[in-house]
């Protein structure tokens, strides 16, 4: 089992990193996806118990709206706006990465400095450093990348650092606050591809560092 | 009950995107607001029982927010009908940059006004904390299309940077959650339930991590409800949405993701943290004055100017929390106020706008001599936001300066002043100007757009306003104290008892 | 009140023409002239009031009331200065402010009046004339608040506020260390009363030159009896203000009442020869120096202040 | 009694709020608030005059819900005074206002003006009696807001709106240091109502005594504008209607002693340095106020001037009687507290009497420019008759009622002189000093109001036939001369009255004070019997005169022009080349600008000089502060830049940094 959850959050550290280097829309988007998805396993592996049919049911949705759903949307924004590749970065790519490394050592001296107060929890010492880093690389994303589309793939990978907690952390947390969760979610990725598509439509571009007419 | 509190705005904004006649649709929206205040009313005389094992429950602090969003809902939902009439049509003229631009679907406004209320009225009923930030992101969804009314540049800017920021920021809310829950896993069991009323009772297992999730929902929550730092999107949001729906963020909006902060307050104070959370609260307070102070001088667009006098407020709001005692109490009771006057001035803004097709301060001039009535409306609101008697905000700061200085916070209540003396000089140079004097404003109003649907709603918010300046009913009374003993459970200062009988005085 | 008290304001009234004829006799004999016989004020003042009257049609009822109303303050002023050593008829605690005052009220009237004919001339004259009053009253009320000082300051019991008073204590004590003083606040006070009178060095009482234009100017447009009553007013006001310094400040006690009388007779009629004297030696001060000197009057008696608390200082103070 | 109070305070608000609804109809309004004015002010009138009398005080008290609020109000000598003030000043002013605003009765409605006035008055009269922190801070902001509105009535008139922003931040900037003042206060008066003065007296520690009544001194000196917190007054008074200038400076700038007053009755100890401090701001006030005054040209802001001048002198005798007490000496405290009283009630009478005398004046003329005038008192004599005894008055001169009380603060300072240590009794010489050289600089400063405005030659047309002005406007003012005489002649009576008031703000009983009372009393009466016999005397002056040109020839011609024929009325002196030695001998401490455009040439176009004296404080202080406050803030304005991601980075370091924070402070392990 704890082969496996390592497994997965290993791979989603390589998904940031990459998402961090890579300036294709398609790519990131459909990392985000690849990531979704390995998350919607996750669940599956970390349960202490037997595994629920509650729990089923919910990696099921978690996987097809994280994998599926949520990228086609992007994808759908991203024809309409038909935009491919990012604009000139704030940040470069190779600086990107650079700082994704940071990321990960930081999180990864968090994660050893403040280690869970769970010890009765089967959960493997990489998860918090992975949770923190995804979280962190999200914010990241958000901030030095000037196209709105990568701006919500980085809001995606924040809130998969934020789900990567919640999965393993917080199982208690009940079924319809979880369904809460997810559909809000979607309804703000959903909203979010309007938005930029409104955008796309009004100035013939999404990069937001342009929409700067608001200030004081 | 409580469900259908929720369940009747809902339902309505359902029917309301599918509803053809414009007219129907706004009885629709007005009567839904009727029959929501209705209820609410019902709650006053005695509170519905908790539903869903304490999930829903209407304490006093719910019900005090509740109350205010229903009756703000309802002051705007009246001042659509004009608001609606006026601007019906296929398109208009941006007075900015003289591009046209057309409406959203009033079907889509009308809906979202609707599910806006809906969610609005979750997160004061709702008692858990994962269904609380349910509602609070529901309101985030809820409230975009609406900025996005007009459809043109800045508005859609607006839209976007309100999104993202709150999305985000609600993001971290989220994380808060999940570490109170890792806080509330107690060391034997690991059984973490989120219903505020078990938290409150639970023996915190990990008050380190309680500290931490703290941290996430000040932020998080901060960050909707317009604390400095991370108030940035407010005034876009705020001046380009149309002024009705600024009076809904405002006064509504902006009360719910305090009060995510508040339950997260509680439970650190139930746990004996109290000190901390206060401590941070009384900075982000004090931080979120001195922000508003800076944009508000020498502001040029009064409904930024009135944007950033509602982060001011705000601040103050975490202040009289922060104090505890009868800080609370005015904390409390200035929620009250700062909702009441500040969508009444938004609203009157809203007006003004109408009448001179501008923002700009410098560009408005004599709105007496053209608008009178909004013109007494905007002078009364001044006035009443800046704390000045016998309006209700100064009673309600007065009671927080008072706290202040009672438990020995002689900087805070330094600090607090100094701030609320710049920012007084800031709104007097641009509302008076504005308002007094002979019309010669470069645009040319025309008086016309001032009916009485545009009047009404800002007249009662005025006259609710001054009342509570002068009196206070019992029962309100009541209520706030309740709420001092939710928000500071061991009281510091001697409460305002604000009721008393007869005493003579030698 | 004993009847003795009404002699010295008679007194007053009756001689103070004379104090002027001795002043033109003075200069006369200075210039190498013999000069107008001593009473010559009074025929002048027979022959102005068995004038008629001329009125500026510009006026009004206030340049009539000016000339009246200042002589009325000044002859209340006659009333309130201790002469020799009998106490004045109309004493009270502070009648040194109250006498201060009514030098002010026949100044302030007198040049209402001036102002009321609408000449540049006489506004000339009132403006300068006002501000240098304004300018000497408190080397005036410093120098008298500097002698009531020394008076109190043996007195532990009553308070002697009144000239009266601060000229019977001065004139009990004999005023050995501390003559200095007196004699600061007396020149302080020879200033201020140069300037009230409009003498030599402040101004000239007999040329109505733009330059030298104060005090005479403003009684361009009076004639007859009104004329009259200024001159007899201005005699008046060197009387009293001379009796201020001659007895108050330097007082001469011989124990003999009569003869203390004339001692201030005789002391005040050599006032009046000082005052010859200097007119007939020095020129007019200009215009801008007059302020000066009348700030150089105040700093005298703020100078003999500090002499009284320095006096004071091993002394306890009283309270 | 206190029920007729009230309900006077009733029939002024219902009046207002009735005159404001007949708005429609701008005559009737008119008249229902002037009418609604006079009324309420009488009935409020009486009760605070038997109080004054002799009367024994009255309270009352009803719940209040608001928070620390009750409405407890008392009538105590203290208050009844300057109820007293209040009342008669209304109810005067309310007629000439009545007059003076009915000519504006066809462009706008003068149901707002009536509304705002009676506001004022209700406002003011709750100050005077409220007993309770909450209601004092809320009529005391209801007067200032409800002034603000009538100072700014010309709103259309440049710069008027200015100076009412200038009033009503330095207003609302001042009641900021009350609401701490009196939250200290209630510290430590344990119940509820903790802002009850009967709650609060007895419970200030010692301690907390100095920074009360620095705050107080602050907050109320703002309103009674003593330097330097006079800034607004200079402004506020020129821009506002005459009546309202008249009222604000008799009555409402009052308020701000009667607040001090008020304090010092609750402190437990009185300490010497506040005297002193009184004193210095009295001096500092008097004469650098009176100094500016005189350098103005227009009639309202000289007056506005000489308001600071007066308050000057007022806290002089309050900082004297302070000192007495401080030091313990009887006499000091007596003529002190009553000179400074004395002379409160004097100004409200002879200042308000000259405000709303330029108010008949700018209506008669249609200026305020001194210079502009002349020659008033042949065309108004009546008029001119009240305003002179106004000016002399103001200028403290006998036989009227303003020497009497500058006479008591003489004294009072002579006293302290004989009986205080050397240090003191210097002090003593300074304010002897000050209030001479004030007194001296008023008497060029009124002689140049009078002399210039009412005598000699009209300088322009419109002075030459001003326009005929109303009864109505007339018959305050002179109802206020005859009481500046009455003062002067029944000053006695008045006194006695006075003393309970001094015994109540010198914690002192009043036996006290009686067995003292004589070193007040005795002087007082012979300046009354001066007084009259300087009246007399010159009555038998003019008798005497009258006798001798009687059956002469006493004939008219024209003023004597120096042998220069044709003098005109533009070569008289006018205002400023009256003062004119007077402000180049002060230059160094005026900010006055001079500008000349000499003549030149053989043939000289036009030459003009323009002068304007500008306020020290406001150029010096005020100003660079706001500025220097606005300067920082536009530099932190990039803040706002409009760049989402840089905000939400905000977001994230606002995160991180709250973290680390809290990482840091957790205890190791």
């Amino acid at each position: 089992m704890d082969f496996a959850v390592e497994l997965i959050l290993v791979f989603v550290l390589l998904t940031d990193m990459t998402l961090l280097g890579t300036g294709r829309l398609a790519t990131s988007i459909w990392l985000s996806a690849v990531q979704g998805m390995a998350l919607g396993v996750l669940p599956l592996l970390v349960a202490e118990h037997e595994i629920t049919l509650r729990l089923v049911v919910f990696a099921a949705v978690v996987f097809t709206l994280k994998g599926i759903v949520f990228p086609r949307l992007l994808s759908r924004a991203a024809r309409m706006a038909d935009v491919k590749h990012e604009v000139e970065p704030i940040v470069g790519y190779s600086a990107s990465i650079l700082i994704g490394l940071v990321i990960v050592i930081l999180s990864a001296w968090v994660g050893a400095a403040f280690p869970l107060p769970i010890a009765h929890l089967p959960v493997s010492p990489v998860l918090l450093p992975t949770a923190l880093a995804t979280i962190l690389s999200g914010l990241f994303l958000i901030v030095s990348r000037r196209t709105a589309l990568t701006q919500v793939v980085g809001y995606l990978v924040l809130e998969n650092g934020i789900y990567i907690l919640g999965a393993a952390l917080a199982q208690e947390e009940p079924f319809l606050v979880e369904m809460g969760v997810l559909l809000d979610v979607f309804v703000a990725v959903f909203v979010m591809g309007i938005a930029i598509f409104h955008i796309s439509r009004e100035f013939d571009h999404i990069d937001v560092d342009q929409l700067t007419s608001l200030k004081d | 009950m409580i469900l259908a509190l929720v369940c009747v705005p809902l339902v309505a904004g359902l029917i309301a995107f599918g509803w053809r006649s414009d007219a129907g649709r706004r009885m629709l929206l007005v009567l839904s607001a009727l029959v929501h205040l209705g209820l609410t009313a019902a709650c006053w005389i005695e509170l519905p029982a908790p539903m869903w094992e304490g999930w829903l429950k209407l304490d006093s602090l719910g019900l005090l927010f509740l109350s205010i969003t229903s009756v703000l809902f309802l002051a705007s939902s009246i001042y659509c009908l004009g608001y609606l009439g006026k601007e019906h049509g296929v398109s208009h003229i941006d007075f900015e940059e003289h591009l046209f631009f057309s409406n959203e679907p009033e079907a889509v406004f009308t809906g979202c006004l609707l599910l806006f209320l809906a969610s609005m009225t979750l997160v004061t009923v709702s008692q858990h904390f994962g269904l609380l930030w349910v509602g609070i992101e529901a309101t985030t969804l809820a409230s975009a299309p609406l900025i996005y009314f007009h459809r043109q540049h800045r508005s859609l800017e607006a839209t976007w940077k309100y999104l993202l920021i709150c999305s985000v920021g609600i993001a971290l809310a989220l994380l808060g959650n999940i570490l109170l829950a890792v806080a509330a896993t107690g060391t034997g069991t690991t059984s973490s339930s989120l219903v505020l009323s078990e938290l409150l009772i639970v023996k915190m297992g990990h008050v380190s991590w309680l500290k931490a999730s703290f941290l996430f929902f000040l932020v998080g929550y901060g960050t909707k409800m317009g604390l400095a730092p991370m108030h940035t999107w407010l005034p876009d949001a705020h001046s380009e949405s149309p002024s009705l729906v600024s009076a809904l963020l405002s006064g509504a909006l902006l009360n719910c993701a305090f009060l995510g902060i508040l339950r997260a307050h509680q439970v650190c104070a139930a746990a004996g943290e109290a000190p901390f959370s206060q401590g941070l609260l009384l900075f982000f307070g004090l931080l979120s004055m001195g922000v508003a102070a800076i944009f508000i001088i020498a502001q040029a667009d009064y409904k930024r100017m009135l944007a950033y006098s509602s982060v001011e407020h705000m601040g103050i709001l975490a202040i009289g929390v922060g104090l505890g005692g009868a800080g609370a109490l005015g904390a409390a009771l200035h929620a009250v106020n700062h909702s009441f006057t500040k969508a009444m001035l938004f609203l009157v803004a809203g007006n003004v706008l109408a009448t001179f097709g501008t923002k700009s301060i410098c560009d408005v001039r004599g709105v007496l001599k053209v608008i009178p009535w909004s013109g007494v409306l905007w002078l009364a609101g001044f006035l009443a936001i800046t704390g000045t008697p016998p309006f209700g905000p100064f009673l309600s700061e007065f009671t927080i300066l008072k706290a202040a200085l009672d438990n020995d916070r002689g900087w805070v209540a330094g600090i607090y002043l100094l701030f609320l003396a710049i920012i007084f000089v800031g709104m007097a140079n641009s509302v008076l100007v504005m308002t007094q004097g002979p019309v010669t404003g470069t645009v040319r109003p025309d008086p016309r757009r001032e009916g009485w649907w545009s009047i009404l709603p800002p007249l009662g918010l005025s006259v609710v306003v001054l009342t509570l300046g002068l009196y206070i009913p019992p029962r309100l009374g009541r209520l706030l104290e309740e709420t001092q003993q939710i928000l500071s459970p061991t009281v510091a200062a001697q409460p305002p008892k604000v009721a008393q009988q007869v005493r003579p005085l030698r | 009140m004993d009847l003795a008290t009404i002699v010295p304001p008679l007194l007053a009234l009756v001689l103070s023409p004379l104090l002027v004829g001795i002043i033109f006799r003075t200069k006369a004999i200075f210039a190498g002239r013999n000069g107008p016989p001593l009473a010559q004020i009074y025929y002048d003042l027979r022959k102005l009031m068995a004038k008629g009257a001329v009125y500026s049609d510009v006026t009004t009822w206030i340049f009539r009331a000016g000339p009246i109303v200042s002589l009325a303050s000044l002859i209340l002023a006659a009333f309130v200065v201790p002469f020799a050593t009998c106490a004045a008829p109309f004493h009270f605690q502070g009648d040194l402010v109250w006498f201060a005052y009514l030098l002010a009220v026949s100044r302030f009237i007198s040049v209402l009046a001036a102002l009321d004919t609408g000449s540049a001339f006489e506004g000339m004259g009132a403006s300068r004339d006002v501000l240098f009053s304004a300018l000497s009253e408190p080397a005036m009320l410093l120098g008298l608040a500097a002698v009531a000082r020394q008076a109190n300051g043996a007195t532990e019991a009553e308070l002697n506020l009144s000239l009266t008073g601060i000229h019977q204590a001065i004139a009990a004590a004999e005023w050995g260390g501390s003559w200095l003083v007196f004699v600061l606040v007396a020149v302080a006070l020879f200033v201020v009363f140069l300037a009230e009178n409009a003498r030599i060095p402040i101004d000239d009482p007999d040329t109505h030159l733009e330059l030298t234009m104060i005090h005479e100017v403003m009684s361009l447009d009076h004639g007859g009896p009104d004329l009259g009553l200024i001159v007899y007013a201005s005699a008046l006001r060197l009387w009293v203000f001379g009796a201020v310094i001659v007895d108050v400040v330097l007082p001469i006690s011989t124990g003999y009442v009569l003869l203390d009388v004339l001692w201030s007779v005789a002391a005040l009629f050599l006032l009046a020869v000082i005052v010859g004297v200097i007119e007939s030696v020095m020129a007019r001060l200009r215009m801008l120096r007059v302020p000066q000197l009348l700030v150089g009057a105040t700093t005298l008696s703020g100078v003999a202040l500090v002499l009284e608390y320095g006096g004071r200082l091993w002394i306890s103070p009283s309270n | 009694m206190i029920e007729l109070l009230l309900t006077g305070l009733g029939i002024l608000a219902a009046s207002g709020v009735l005159a404001l609804l007949l708005g429609r109809w701008s005559r009737l309004a008119n008249v229902v608030g002037a009418t609604g004015a006079v009324a309420g002010s009488l009935l409020g009138f009486l009760p605070a005059w038997l109080t004054l009398i002799g009367g024994r005080p009255e309270s009352a008290s009803w719940p209040w819900d608001v928070p620390y609020g009750s409405f407890s109000i008392e009538l105590d000598p203290l208050s009844s005074l300057f109820v007293l003030i209040v009342f008669g000043l209304t109810g005067l002013v309310a007629i000439h206002a009545a007059g003076y605003l009915d000519l504006y009765h066809k462009e706008r409605s003068l149901g707002v003006p009536w509304f705002f006035f009676n506001l004022m008055a209700c406002g003011m009269t709750l100050v005077a009696v409220a007993r309770n922190g909450v209601l004092f801070l809320v009529a005391w902001e209801v007067m200032s807001v409800a002034s603000y509105f009538l100072v700014t009535f010309y709103d259309e008139r440049p710069g008027v709106l200015e100076a009412g922003r200038t009033y009503l931040i330095a207003t609302h900037l001042g009641t900021a240091f009350l609401f701490v003042m009196f939250i200290l206060m209630g510290r430590h008066a344990g119940s509820a109502a903790s802002l009850d003065f009967a709650a609060i007296a007895g419970t200030i520690p010692e301690s907390s005594a100095n920074l009360l009544f620095v705050l107080a001194v602050v907050g109320f000196g703002t309103k009674a504008g003593f330097m330097p917190f006079h800034v607004w007054l200079p402004e506020a008074y020129p821009a506002a209607p005459s009546f309202v200038a008249a009222i604000m400076s008799g009555a409402m700038s009052k308020l701000g002693i009667y607040g001090l007053l008020r304090v010092l009755t609750l402190l437990p100890v009185l300490h010497e340095w506040w005297a002193w401090l009184l004193i210095a701001m009295g001096v500092v006030s008097g004469v650098y106020g009176i100094l500016t005054g005189l350098a103005q040209s227009d009639l309202k802001r000289l007056l506005a001037y000489s308001s600071v001048e007066n308050l000057g002198l007022i806290s002089m005798g309050l900082g004297l009687g302070l000192l007495g007490v401080s030091t313990g000496t009887p006499g000091l405290t007596l003529l002190g507290f009553l000179g400074g009283l004395l002379h409160l009630v004097n100004h409200a009478l002879f200042k308000s009497l000259l405000f709303l005398g330029s108010g008949v004046i700018v209506r008669a003329t249609g200026t305020r420019d001194l210079n502009q005038l002349g020659g008033l008192a042949r065309r108004m004599p009546r008029f001119a008759i009240a305003m002179l005894i106004g000016c002399i008055a103001i200028t403290g001169l006998p036989p009227l009622n303003g020497f009497v009380s500058e006479f008591l603060i003489y004294l009072a300072a002579f006293t302290g002189q004989m009986r205080l240590g050397t240090g003191a009794s210097a002090g003593m010489l300074l304010v002897i000093g000050a209030v001479t050289i004030s007194g001296g600089l008023g008497a060029v400063a009124f002689t140049s109001l009078f002399g210039i405005a009412f005598l000699g030659q009209p300088r322009n047309e419109r002075a030459a036939n001003p326009a005929p002005v109303g009864w109505l406007l007339i018959a305050p003012i002179t109802i206020l001369a005859g009481a500046c005489v009455a003062v002067a002649l029944f000053v006695l009576p008045l006194v006695w009255m006075l003393l309970p008031i001094v015994s109540e703000v010198a914690h002192w009983e009043l036996g006290g004070i009686l067995q003292v009372s004589g070193q007040a009393t005795q002087p007082l009466s012979a300046v009354t019997l001066g007084s009259i016999a300087l009246i007399v005397v010159s009555l038998g002056l003019a008798l005497l005169r009258l006798a001798l040109l009687a059956g002469r020839r006493v004939t008219q011609a024209g003023t004597w022009g120096c042998g220069y024929l044709g003098p005109t009325s533009r070569m008289q002196y006018t205002a400023s080349s009256y003062v004119q030695p007077a402000v180049d001998f002060f230059a160094p401490v005026l900010l006055t600008r001079t500008r000349l455009d000499a003549p030149l040439g053989l043939f000289p176009r036009r030459a003009m000089m323009v002068s304007h004296t500008d306020d020290f404080a406001k150029e010096a202080i005020y100003r660079p502060l706001f500025v220097s406050v606005e300067w920082v803030f536009v530099r932190l304005r990039w803040l706002q830049h409009g760049r989402v991601h840089i905000y939400i980075l905000y977001l994230g370091v606002t995160i991180i940094a709250l973290l680390t924070w809290y990482l840091s402070t957790l205890p190791p392990g």
